[in-house]
């Protein structure tokens, strides 16, 4: 059972209150879009932040370790292998 | 194979979102999954709206939805979201106006519903 | 039968986020799904008694909330913290609801095949 | 007697924004004040839509925007805004199209422009 | 010189950082709409408050001294009170 | 010519706020008044260097944010805590821009005859 956890925009858009006591361990955190920018506030969320390729280097955004860049197949698989997705 | 249904809440000057959830589709279709429907809901509903035409520097988003319904996929518009926005839905081009209860049904036999906004 | 959630966070006038939500609700309960909605932030000011809109030309949705009783729509949940940010109780409230902590908001999600966030 | 011009930023959809608007604007004619122009800009350019057609138990956004028209109100609409929105610019109904330009020479010589949205 | 400062949502919908240190004490602070709901939210931007009259009435809130009911005449004659409003 | 400030404060694809308040300053330039652009919180993303949306399909509009110069739009305003909070310096920026402290934009606040919020 997990949860995939998707954001497309900076963290201060969201309640953090409310996520940072929702999202479970086990969970994923997907970056799209604009949220690809915010790598360090979301960081609070999730120890590794998964962040759609594409969205990153359009925005000459560097993916490191801890994190993962993914494809839209690995977008796709994502949401196959977790119970279900909340579009934030 | 899986079954998805995507569902599409932002309206057509959001670009990005467009053009994010016509990749994941297309990779879904390439993976071999089936996907139910794609349904235009709250401000999504604008981007069945016959007038929209945009530069040719801009995102072709005619185009991408004339492709996707090319592709065969059943691609709807929420009639009750449309009439509170005052949308003529006499006037839908690729998208199918569609109740609520209607995709309700679809979502729930889909085995993924992913939301794009 | 599956469990479907929808999430409400924008306020009750914040464009038509928390009528999208309501008829979105209806909806699975006229289909015969276990519906459940979740009011988080200032979503909870939507279900405030003694609203009257219509006093300023706008549609008084507030009476479609009250109709979830009668299509047995019984899952109705509140954020605790939210309520209490809001100075809200319970007793304020047009319809009666289950107020949840976070672990309580974290098990209800778990128990989903579909979460939709309106 | 101030001049005053105002300018709409959401969409119809947000009925409360546009009920404020209008309510406003009685209030500066009543007091004596001009009104040298409502401009709609960003998503509020979506009231020249010419599909606007909400239900009888809605608030009245056409009969609204008639009236302030037929009060002698400049309404416009901004060409960019709506170009961008791929909004059909040759249906506006009570609405002017017109230039940013236009709106920023009229703005520069008012006493107070206020913003809705 | 003071400036008006307009809100229509509660205020997690704002920057409240920005607000805080942007908003000077001859300042007014009006809320109109889903913001009438959060008055004790904003207390922190002004001492006291102006709230739109009809807003507040159809949500069943009452004002309360220190803050002040306005009228629409009132909401125009403040714009003139001030140098210049930020619809926030 | 009067003093008119443009204030930001969405991120670089949140709709189209950053183009609408590109037209609006680019066009306040054009009529020949003193416009001034803040940019506040994720705005300040917009001014980010070597950002190429052209490869998605979306329109390059940081391209048009370039030409403010050629417009002899000088005053491009910075909120200071927000380019830290995004790790970002002046040289990482697409133009040149002025840095301030809260009060710092409160004194540029003062100075406008007109505010708008795009």
């Amino acid at each position: 059972m997990s949860t995939l956890h998707i954001f497309s925009k900076p963290l201060g858009y969201y309640n953090t209150d409310q996520l940072v006591n929702l999202i479970q361990s086990a969970d994923k955190v997907l970056l799209l879009s604009d949220a690809c920018f915010a790598i360090a506030q979301f960081r609070q969320l999730a120890t590794h932040l998964l962040i759609l390729a594409d969205d990153a280097k359009v925005r000459d955004i560097t993916i490191n370790q801890p994190d993962h860049s993914l494809s839209y197949d690995d977008f796709v698989a994502l949401t196959l292998a977790t119970s279900h997705s909340i579009t934030w | 194979m899986a079954r998805f249904v995507l569902s599409l809440h932002s309206a057509p000057s959001d670009h990005d979102t467009t053009q994010r959830l016509v990749k994941f589709a297309q990779a879904c279709l390439t993976q071999g999954h089936n996907i139910d429907a794609i349904f235009l809901y709250q401000n999504g509903v604008f981007h069945a709206s016959e007038q929209l035409d945009l530069a040719a520097d801009e995102l072709a988003i005619n185009a991408l939805w004339q492709q996707l319904h090319e592709q065969g996929i059943h691609l709807m518009l929420c009639v009750t979201a449309a009439e509170k926005r005052g949308l003529d839905i006499n006037n839908t081009g690729v998208f199918a106006v569609a109740g609520l209860a209607e995709f309700a049904m679809l979502a729930s036999d889909a085995d993924k519903w992913v939301q794009f906004k | 039968m599956i469990n479907v959630l929808v999430l409400s966070h924008h306020s009750p006038f914040d464009d038509l986020h928390i009528r999208d939500a309501l008829d979105m609700t209806l909806i699975f309960a006229a289909v015969e799904q276990n519906i459940s909605w979740l009011f988080s932030g200032p979503a909870v000011l939507a279900l405030k008694k003694h609203q009257q809109p219509e006093h300023i030309g706008l549609k008084n949705y507030f009476k479609t909330i009250r109709t979830l009783e009668i299509y047995d729509v019984e899952n109705i949940y509140v954020c605790e913290k939210s309520l209490l940010e809001y100075g809200l109780d319970k007793h304020n409230l047009l319809v009666e609801v289950k107020a949840l902590n976070y672990q309580q908001q974290t098990q209800l999600i778990a128990q989903q095949q579909h979460i939709v966030n309106l």
